[in-house]
């Protein structure tokens, strides 16, 4: 029950926030900080017995008729981003509060985050996938009304849409691939798929299951090319970018391979796809942030890069990988977190996160920027921080790699030249040089705004220099549960002697400060600007290209199929009608003439022969009366019919029934004037195929089911009962009022509403509903 | 015997009077003629037959009921001959060559806008 | 005679098709009339056929004696004729609103509810004269 | 024999008959609707009770022992669907309060709204394949009725399209009765299903079946005979929208099942593969239809049709995960659609359109109705953890269990069109600025509701809305009537013995 | 004996009598022509009904005939209605 | 008191059309006949009710002989190769003067010999009567034959 | 329309097809007729009058809105069948007394009544109809 409580009580806040954001305005930021922190400390206490080995089931009933438990499974992996989760979160309720200060939306930013919050924790908590997977989509939910946040702007729009389409596409394909695999397993709970590893990946399915569990992977963790939505994403008020755009959210792809690697991974399908997607992603990612002049879009290239990074050593799998994976997962989520609330800092004060436009802002936020320039510098690589011990670990894993490791090495050194040249550009850019005067005037942010990046810098300091803190406890458990082992040593420290990992270190920061010297210059070049344009705006455009033409495909869909003609609507539901039923006619049944005419009388024939006849001059009738005059004919000659087969009943209703229909039809054509109207020879002989085709089909029909013994069961009980029982000697109108009256009952009821509706029809005139219902259309 | 005789008497007598009113409103020349068939030799030849059911079934509830119809037959006929004849005349029918004399128009001529039609009265305003 | 009366109906059902594709909407109303009138027929023959033995109880007996016709089809008959009535009854209401209200019985000039699409052509409709739609 | 089924048929009719008895006084009208649709609720709850308690239920009116007579029969699939008619009748008639003008209700909307209920009810609860097709005449009748009452012009318009396809659909349907009761000598579908498993005349048989699939294929708006529905959906108001659009299609789509499940299983490799192959053009072409629309109310009536085709998959896999989700469906988009309709005519009273275009500002100015939109579009985008993701979830489960990967491929993909239209509303009418030619704007004379008015509009929203989000986060319960509806539907067998041999 | 011979000679005659009915009401060629046309017609199944029930001895169908006697004038008189209301004419009443 | 006859008029009438003339059944068809009566009060002038069921009954029999004799004319006629009569619409002026009076006398000649009524003048003195047999073109005669035969016979009976 | 000879012979006609119209409908439990051919016929008799006399007197001469003709027509459909369940059967189970009247035993039962809605439904229906359109004229 316990594991669910903490994501209930997020839930349960959700719901509480916006009236806390209403009547607690200043402090809302540090009251709703309370519940992640509450949580944070409860999985906190989590630490030793995970470090000790256990693992923690739960298991609540949901809906079992599916499968589906609301199971939770916690391991050293989902220890881990709990902890990130709630306490990032604490820090960014903070954050929001006094970013968002003010705004008459704060309520709704509380709901979403919060929503956020406990969905984010569900997806890392689960055992159960179906479960985990809804989690996931109500990531997506609640990411979409965050990106949309300051939703009068067609760009936030935009953005909110573009992520929810490229994650929820990706969503839907993982679902398929976790239902495939429940399929395959037998079971929905993860845990339970670990020892079937062996059986999931020689099944004939995997290949198939596992491109789609990757595909809402990918999209999720933003890998190439679904990255574009990311950098799009950062729409959003930045607290939530913060929060959902590098700590969290578009870690929850780099969880579900870190979790599921040991079901789905170790195959060489596996291996290739993850690594290879990780690897370009991490390059391309890295390099676009330079690209840019936003403190925001910068972060977010940068942040693809090291969902890349993460990805592509879950792809390794190895040893040193998932103990990079666990570190990188740390060090990203402190330095990154802290550095977007730096950045939104900056454009709260400032008024512009142009990198172009700021400098100097030390003097005036020295706070802001002593922390943004610790963080930078883990980003950067550099020791003693986190942000080096993780960096030397995805050299090494690198440089380890069972497949090829030589392109690999290069690519993680490319990308992280790159990171070293966009941590100069988040750092020094805006803190240092000569201070511009702005319009606005620039000042410290208030506590709630700093203690953040406080907080999430200091501690990237401190886990470098003294990462025994974490080491044994929460990495190593984090390690052993994405290599699918129970133990896992990690011993990690600052100093390893002079490897291969720290020359290509040192490699990495000089070049990485070459490229952060000649930046400007390089920005501008021509070859930079096509790389650009080929893996920053081609995917997006991609998307949009794919949004128009499904657009457009749609709107020219519907001008064909739903074209406002009703003939054209008949004609396609005849003939739909001709083809299945003639279709099963011809293939199901044997079509024999087996008719007789031998017993019929001359008038009958004669009878029949006027029917047909007067109906043709129905249908070849100049005007409606002259039409309904062979009608009359037809109907006259049908009762004779009726009364030739022993239905007088029958006979005087269809006499009634004609006339009226002759009376009604008069009174009304009074009204209409007579008219004609073209119609090429082709669409009557078009109209004359499908109809001869369907009266052709129900004439067969009719003589194959004559062919069918007649069994009158229910005529002998009818004439048991019609008199002794119901009391009546006419048994048509015995069934009619007694036997079936709820048919009859029926019967009146219908034509009793056609009285009311042709009433209505009439006498409700257009000019007596209201005027405005007119014009609202 | 005797009766079956008096019944196809009748039977044949009435369809043979249906049999010329159907031929009559074929072959008649115009529209009043051929109602002059039709009311006169349909109403008659369906009232024989019905007269032989009457005989045929020798039930008073038979014989009721046949005298009925052929009552409310002779009750409407005539007035369906009218209402048909009238309404023809006054839009405007074609009479047949043999036709001398209209005193029903020269009295429409006289008082025009009398009448509760809003088409045109008179065959010959109709015809030009 | 029930082969006879399975071409009637297929001939009916055959008239009422090609009435109810007619651009003139009284034609398509007489088509259901006539299309509802051939499905009465099917029910009544496929209930199978008998002649001069209405079902109805002499008054002498009390459970009737003889095989006589098959009540049951005539019942469903006397109730889809009704049905049918009803909603022919609306149906022809309907198209004189039409008239009234969209000012024409051709379906094709009925454009109210679905207007034409940007840019769509809209057929030369009601050309009077030179054929009539049959 | 069980009298608590006349009840959700007696309960209308009787408020009917005394509501038109009564036509002259509005005020009687409105409350007689609104008390006969809560008796109705309670009453179909008490059958659903009944049913999964006691198991199906058979009433023989007039005392006539099945198949003599007719029977009305309440399994469980039956039964849910009264219920949530029941549901729906009772939310929409409060709601009918503050939507429907004064002419409508004094040229019959009241008795017209209950005789609506009456021929629904009477079509899940029969056991007769002719009285089916008296209730299909109740219903569309009715239907003609409220779809054109008000006379505009595009009312009469989309009406002509319903009525002239709607009867065709009807004749067909009464046709393939005629044949059925040809080939069977019976009406009583407990007795045809008896008298069909002997397995003759197969061949036959499935050619009738094509005709029902034709004819409850228009009724359930499946490609391609669904032009019906776009066609006029959007032009009565919304409240007669909001009947049709969630109930009347579902009808069709209740028959469509009821029939290929208990008639006609002899060729299940060839009629539910046709099925299969209608199901994924429906999907498609109806979300598409959605995509290119800007009115409101265009864009759900194309939605109906779109999640038809995903009810017409389940119906094909035929598994019993799949009728169980075919049955869900059916009631979450019950649930959904009406919400989703009520919801856009809500705004329509706020801001004056149902085109996007002249709608916006409504999530900042009406954030509980914003909040109740968003639960009926998540619900219908079928996203977690409201009704639409656990139909949509069943359906496309079984839909891989039985290996349809292409199938299932276009269903997913539908899903994502679905959530794109879902937030095509959010965005053009909630998220978006009030643009300045919006009525509530730019026309002085427009007084958008308050008051009580609002309360009869936002209360049966959120009624319903209560029921998206109950079933969606805690569903144990539910599943278990629909796995056992499933089972009922997949084994004949109980249904005709409960009938014939009671 | 007689009768039967008889029975057939008048259905003949009244078949013979409902195509010629029919051919007016085709022909017209004004629509008060096929007004005439349908009222015989009208006629006609009186008759044939009164013989249908001579020749299966059951009375049961005369009702039919009574109806078709009383209604059919309906038909007609609404006819003639429309044809004076609407002015239908001669002329272009072609099938 | 009319109106108590009609009453048991109609009763009869009901008992004749159901055939069995019993005591109970003569008493519904009164009891139903009160409630036609009652409902078609407005529509029926009943002062005169008895004398047109009299006329009615006594006219019957002479319709049908009338009509006899001009069916067969009209048989010869129409049976003939090529018709050589003349016809016309011919006035003649009413000396009936009640409307149950013209209606008995208009349906009277639609259904004798070769005359056929169109229709009656606005001022109700006229009736125009098609007569297919205008022989020697003699119009007048034709209004003679109707004045001094079917009117007069009518008259005689409805004004005794 | 303005007739003479119509008009008296609709007033002839008037009584005699309500009577024709009473007698379908009794004896339709026995013989041909019901309630639904009768209902028409005697709906037959008002349009009668309402062709020869014009709707106003027609609807002078009906006194009840037909629509709610309609109204009572369904209830008393339901009548029978609630009678059924009160007399604790099956819905629109037939009840029967059997009284004697004048030395004949009546056969009296709900299916009558329910026959009798079906005639109030047909002739409300039949009506409402007509007389709308004729007053569109
Ligand atoms: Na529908
Ligand atoms: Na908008």
């Amino acid at each position: 029950m316990n594991i669910l409580l903490s994501v209930l009580v997020i839930f349960a806040f959700a719901f509480v926030g916006p009236f806390v954001g209403k009547y607690a305005e200043k402090f809302s930021g540090w009251i709703l900080a309370l519940v992640p922190l509450s949580v944070f400390l409860w999985f906190a206490g989590f630490i030793p017995e995970i470090s000790g080995g256990e693992v923690f089931n739960e298991s609540h009933v949901w809906v079992s008729y599916l499968g589906i438990n609301m199971s939770f499974y916690l391991d050293g992996l989902s220890l881990l981003f709990a902890l990130i989760i709630t306490g990032v979160g604490t820090f960014i309720m903070i954050y929001g509060g006094g970013y968002l200060a003010g705004d008459p939306n704060i309520g709704r930013f509380y709901f979403s985050i919060l929503l956020f919050m406990g969905s984010m924790l569900g997806v890392v908590l689960a055992d159960n996938i179906i479960a985990l997977f809804i989690f996931w989509e109500l990531t997506s939910i609640s990411s979409y009304l965050l990106i949309g946040y300051y939703h009068e702007k067609e760009e936030s729009r935009k953005s909110a849409l573009q992520a929810l389409i490229v994650t929820g596409s990706g969503g839907l394909a993982m679902l398929a691939g976790f239902i495939i695999l429940s399929i395959i397993t037998g079971t929905m709970e993860i845990s339970e798929m670990f020892s079937q590893s062996l059986a999931v990946s020689e099944h004939p399915w995997y290949l198939g299951m596992l491109i789609l569990v990757l595909l809402g992977a990918f999209t999720k963790s933003a890998q190439f090319p679904f990255h574009f939505w990311l950098p799009g994403a950062m729409a959003a008020p930045t607290p939530v970018s913060a929060y959902l755009h590098s700590a969290t959210m578009v870690k929850a792809g780099v969880y579900l391979m870190a979790r599921l690697n040991p079901v789905l991974g170790g195959t060489i399908e596996w291996t290739y796809i993850v690594t290879i997607v990780g690897a370009i992603t991490m390059v391309v990612g890295s390099w676009l942030a330079l690209a840019h002049t936003d403190l925001k879009k910068v972060l977010a290239y940068s942040t693809v890069m090291a969902l890349g990074t993460l990805t592509m050593l879950i792809g390794l799998g190895h040893e040193y990988a998932v103990k990079a994976i666990a570190v990188f997962i740390l060090g990203h989520s402190l330095y990154k977190g802290a550095l977007f609330m730096v950045a939104g800092t900056v454009d709260h004060e400032a008024g512009t996160r142009d990198v172009n436009l700021i400098s100097g802002l030390r003097k005036t936020m020295p706070i802001t920027a002593t922390f943004g320039c610790i963080a930078a510098l883990s980003m950067a690589g550099m020791a003693p921080l986190l942000g080096f011990i993780g960096k030397e670990l995805v050299y090494e894993a690198a440089l380890s790699a069972n497949v090829f490791p030589m392109a690999l090495i290069t690519v993680a050194v490319l990308a992280n030249i790159a990171v070293v040249a966009s941590s100069g550009i988040v750092a020094i850019r805006p803190f240092f040089g000569e201070y511009k005067e702005h319009d606005k005037h620039v000042h410290e942010a208030p506590a709630s705004m700093w203690i953040g990046p406080a907080v999430l810098s200091v501690l990237s300091i401190i886990f470098g220099i003294l990462p025994f803190l974490i080491d044994g406890t929460i990495i190593s458990k984090a390690a052993a549960s994405v290599a699918g082992t129970p133990e896992l040593v990690v011993s990690l420290s600052l100093w390893h002697g002079i490897n291969a990992a720290l020359i290509l270190s040192v490699v990495t920061f000089l070049s990485g400060v070459a490229v952060y010297i000649f930046w400007n210059s390089f920005r501008d070049s021509r070859g930079f600007q096509g790389y650009s344009s080929v893996f920053g705006e081609a995917p997006r455009k991609g998307y949009e290209n794919w949004l128009s033409g499904t657009l457009s495909l749609a709107a020219a869909q519907t001008r064909f199929f739903q074209n406002g003609y009703l003939r054209h609507y008949l004609l396609t539901v005849l003939s739909f009608f001709v083809i299945v039923t003639g279709f099963t006619l011809v293939t199901k049944t044997d079509v024999v003439m087996a008719a007789s005419f031998t017993d019929i009388m001359f008038y009958e024939w004669v009878i029949a022969g006027v029917i047909m006849i007067a109906g043709l001059a129905a249908v070849l009738a100049g005007s409606g009366l002259v039409a309904i005059a062979a009608l009359g004919v037809v109907g006259y000659s049908i009762s004779l019919l009726y009364i030739m087969f022993s239905a007088p009943d029958l006979a005087i209703t269809q006499v009634l029934v004609e006339t009226l229909t002759v009376i009604l039809v008069a009174l009304v054509l009074i009204h209409i004037p007579k008219f004609s109207t073209f119609t090429s020879t082709a669409s009557k002989v078009r109209d004359a195929v499908i109809a001869g085709a369907t009266g052709l089909i129900v004439t067969l029909i009719i003589l194959a089911v004559l062919t069918v013994e007649f069994d009158p069961f229910m005529t002998e009980y009818f004439a048991e009962n019609s008199y002794v029982v119901a009391h009546g000697r006419n048994i048509v109108n015995v069934i009619l009022v007694d036997f079936r009256a709820l048919d009859t009952f029926g019967e009146i009821v219908v034509i009793g509403v056609a009285g009311v509706g042709v009433y209505g029809l009439i006498k409700l005139g257009k000019k007596m509903i209201h005027k405005e219902e007119e014009t609202t259309v | 015997m005797i009766s079956e005789i008096i019944i196809s008497f009748f039977l044949l007598s009435g369809s043979f009077f249906v049999l010329i009113a159907a031929i009559g409103v074929v072959r008649l020349p115009d529209l009043m003629m051929k109602m002059h068939a039709s009311t006169k030799a349909g109403t008659l030849g369906a009232g024989l037959v019905l007269v032989s059911v009457g005989i045929a079934f020798d039930e008073i509830s038979v014989l009721t009921r046949v005298i009925a119809t052929i009552i409310f037959l002779l009750l409407t006929a005539p007035v369906a001959a009218h209402l048909i004849g009238r309404a023809a005349y006054y839009v405007g029918m074609d009479f047949w060559e043999g036709t001398i004399v209209d005193e029903l128009s020269d009295e429409k001529t006289k008082n025009a806008d009398s009448t509760d039609s809003n088409v045109k009265m008179n065959r010959k305003a109709s015809e030009s | 005679m029930e082969p006879l009366l399975a071409i009637v109906v297929g001939v009916l059902v055959a008239f009422s098709v090609y009435l109810m594709l007619r651009k003139n909407l009284v034609r398509v109303v007489i088509g259901v009339v006539i299309l509802s009138n051939a499905v009465n027929l099917l029910i009544f023959t496929l209930g199978r056929l008998d002649r001069g033995i209405p079902p109805l109880i002499p008054f002498t007996e009390s459970v009737p004696s003889e095989v006589f016709a098959n009540p049951l089809p005539q019942a469903l008959v006397l109730t889809a004729i009704v049905i049918g009535f009803g909603l022919f009854a609306f149906a022809l209401v309907l198209t004189y609103r039409a008239y009234t209200e969209i000012g024409t019985i051709n379906v094709d000039d009925m454009r109210m509810a679905e207007p034409p699409y940007e840019g769509e052509e809209l057929p030369e409709t009601a050309v009077k004269g030179e054929e009539t739609d049959s | 024999m069980s009298h608590i089924l006349i009840y959700p048929l007696l309960i209308p009719i009787l408020t009917a008959s005394i509501a038109l008895i009564f036509f002259k006084s509005r005020v009687f009208q409105r409350w007689i609707n609104v008390l006969g649709s809560g008796l109705l609720l309670g009453f179909s709850a008490y059958l659903l009770y009944m049913v999964q308690s006691d198991g199906i239920q058979v009433l023989q009116p007039g005392n006539w022992e099945a198949p003599f007579g007719i029977t009305l029969v309440a399994d469980l699939f039956s039964a849910l669907l009264v219920c949530v008619t029941g549901l729906k009748a009772f939310a929409i008639s409060i709601y009918s309060l503050g939507d429907m003008d004064e002419r409508r209700e004094s040229f019959g909307f009241h008795p017209l709204y209950q005789i609506l209920i009456f021929g629904v009810n009477g079509a899940f609860l029969t056991g007769d394949l002719f009285n089916l097709y008296v209730w299909f005449e109740v219903m569309l009748i009715t239907s003609f009725v409220l779809l054109s009452l008000g006379n505009r012009k595009t009312q009469i318009d989309g009406a002509v399209k319903y009525v002239v396809i709607n009867l065709l659909s009807s004749l067909i349907f009464l046709s393939g009765v005629g044949i059925m009761y040809g080939i069977t000598g019976t009406l009583n579908l407990a007795a045809m299903a008896e008298a069909l498993q002997d397995g003759e005349n197969t061949g036959l048989v499935i050619t009738a079946s094509m005709m029902f699939l034709v004819s409850f294929g228009i009724k359930s708006a499946v490609f391609p005979l669904f032009f019906w529905l776009p066609a006029s959906y959007h032009t009565p108001p919304i409240t007669v929208t909001a009947i049709f659009g969630a109930l009347l299609t579902k009808v069709g789509v209740y028959s469509l099942v009821r029939v290929f499940t208990l008639l006609f299983t002899q060729d299940i490799g060839y009629t539910h593969t046709i099925l299969l192959w209608i199901s994924v053009p429906t999907m498609v072409v109806g979300v598409l239809g959605a995509a290119s629309q800007y009115d409101v109310r265009k864009i759900l009536s194309f939605h109906i049709v779109s999640q038809i085709g995903y009810m017409i998959m389940g119906l094909a896999f035929f598994t019993k995960i799949a009728l169980a989700g075919v049955i869900y469906y059916i009631l979450h988009n019950i649930l959904a659609k009406t919400n989703l309709f009520l919801v856009a005519g809500v705004a329509q009273k706020y801001v004056g359109s149902y085109h996007l275009s002249k709608l916006g500002g409504l999530y900042k100015n009406y954030p509980l109705l914003s909040s109740l939109f968003a639960i009926s579009a998540i619900s219908l985008a079928g996203l977690p953890p409201l009704t639409g993701f656990w139909a949509k979830y069943t359906v496309i489960y079984a839909g891989l269990e039985v290996q349809e990967w292409v199938v299932i491929g276009f269903a997913l993909a539908v899903g994502l069109m679905t959530m794109f239209s879902m937030t095509k509303i959010w965005m053009g009418a909630y998220w978006s600025k009030l643009p300045d030619k919006a009525p509530v704007a730019s026309d002085p004379g427009f007084k958008p509701v308050s008051g009580l008015h609002r309360v009869a509009l936002l209360f049966p929203v959120m009624l319903i809305a209560a029921f998206i989000v109950g079933l969606g986060i805690y569903g144990e319960p539910f599943f278990r009537i629909l796995f056992d509806a499933a089972d009922q539907l997949l084994d004949p067998s109980m249904y005709i013995e409960a009938v014939l041999n009671p | 004996m007689i009768l039967d011979t008889v029975l057939i000679i008048t259905f003949a005659a009244l078949s013979i009598s409902l195509v010629a009915g029919m051919a007016r009401l085709l022909i017209g060629p004004s629509l008060p022509d096929r007004v005439v046309a349908l009222d015989l017609i009208a006629y006609i199944v009186i008759a044939f009904i009164a013989t249908y029930s001579i020749s299966t001895g059951t009375a049961d169908f005369i009702d039919a005939a009574i109806v078709v006697a009383l209604i059919a004038f309906l038909g007609t008189a609404a006819f003639a209605r429309y044809i004076q209301k609407a002015g239908s004419s001669t002329k272009d009443d072609r099938i | 008191m009319n109106q108590f006859i009609i009453n048991i008029l109609l009763a009869v009438v009901w008992a004749a059309v159901t055939g069995t003339i019993s005591l109970g059944n003569l008493v519904i068809g009164f009891i139903l006949g009160y409630v036609v009566m009652l409902v078609a009060a407005p529509a029926v002038d009943t002062e005169h009710y008895t004398r047109r069921l009299r006329l009615a009954v006594f006219f019957i029999f002479y319709f049908i002989k009338e009509l006899v004799v001009s069916s067969i004319r009209v048989a010869k006629d129409v049976i003939k190769p090529s018709f050589k009569m003349k016809s016309g619409i011919v006035g003649i002026p009413l000396t009936a003067s009640s409307d149950l009076e013209k209606t008995l006398l208009a349906n009277c000649i639609s259904l004798t010999p070769g005359t056929l009524s169109v229709d009656i003048s606005d001022d109700g003195n006229t009736l125009f009567i098609h007569a297919m047999y205008i022989d020697n073109e003699d119009v007048d005669a034709v209004r003679r034959e109707i004045k001094n035969g079917m009117e007069r016979k009518i008259l005689e009976i409805t004004r005794p | 329309m303005n007739s003479v000879i119509l008009k008296t012979a609709a007033r002839l006609l008037f009584p005699l097809l309500l009577v024709f119209s009473i007698f379908l409908f009794f004896r339709g439990h026995n013989e041909p007729g019901g309630g639904f051919i009768g209902g028409l016929v005697g709906a037959s008799a008002f349009v009668l009058f309402a062709i020869a006399f014009g709707t106003e007197v027609t609807r002078k001469l009906l006194r009840i809105d037909p629509r709610i003709l309609i109204g009572w027509g369904l209830f008393f459909a339901l009548v029978s069948g609630i009678m059924s369940m009160m007399a604790g059967d099956a819905f629109f189970t037939g009840q029967w007394i059997f009284p004697v009247l004048f030395g004949s035993e009546i056969h009296l039962g709900t299916p009558l009544i329910f026959d009798i809605g079906v005639y109030l439904v047909v002739v409300g229906f039949t009506l409402a109809v007509i007389f709308a359109l004729e007053e569109e004229n």
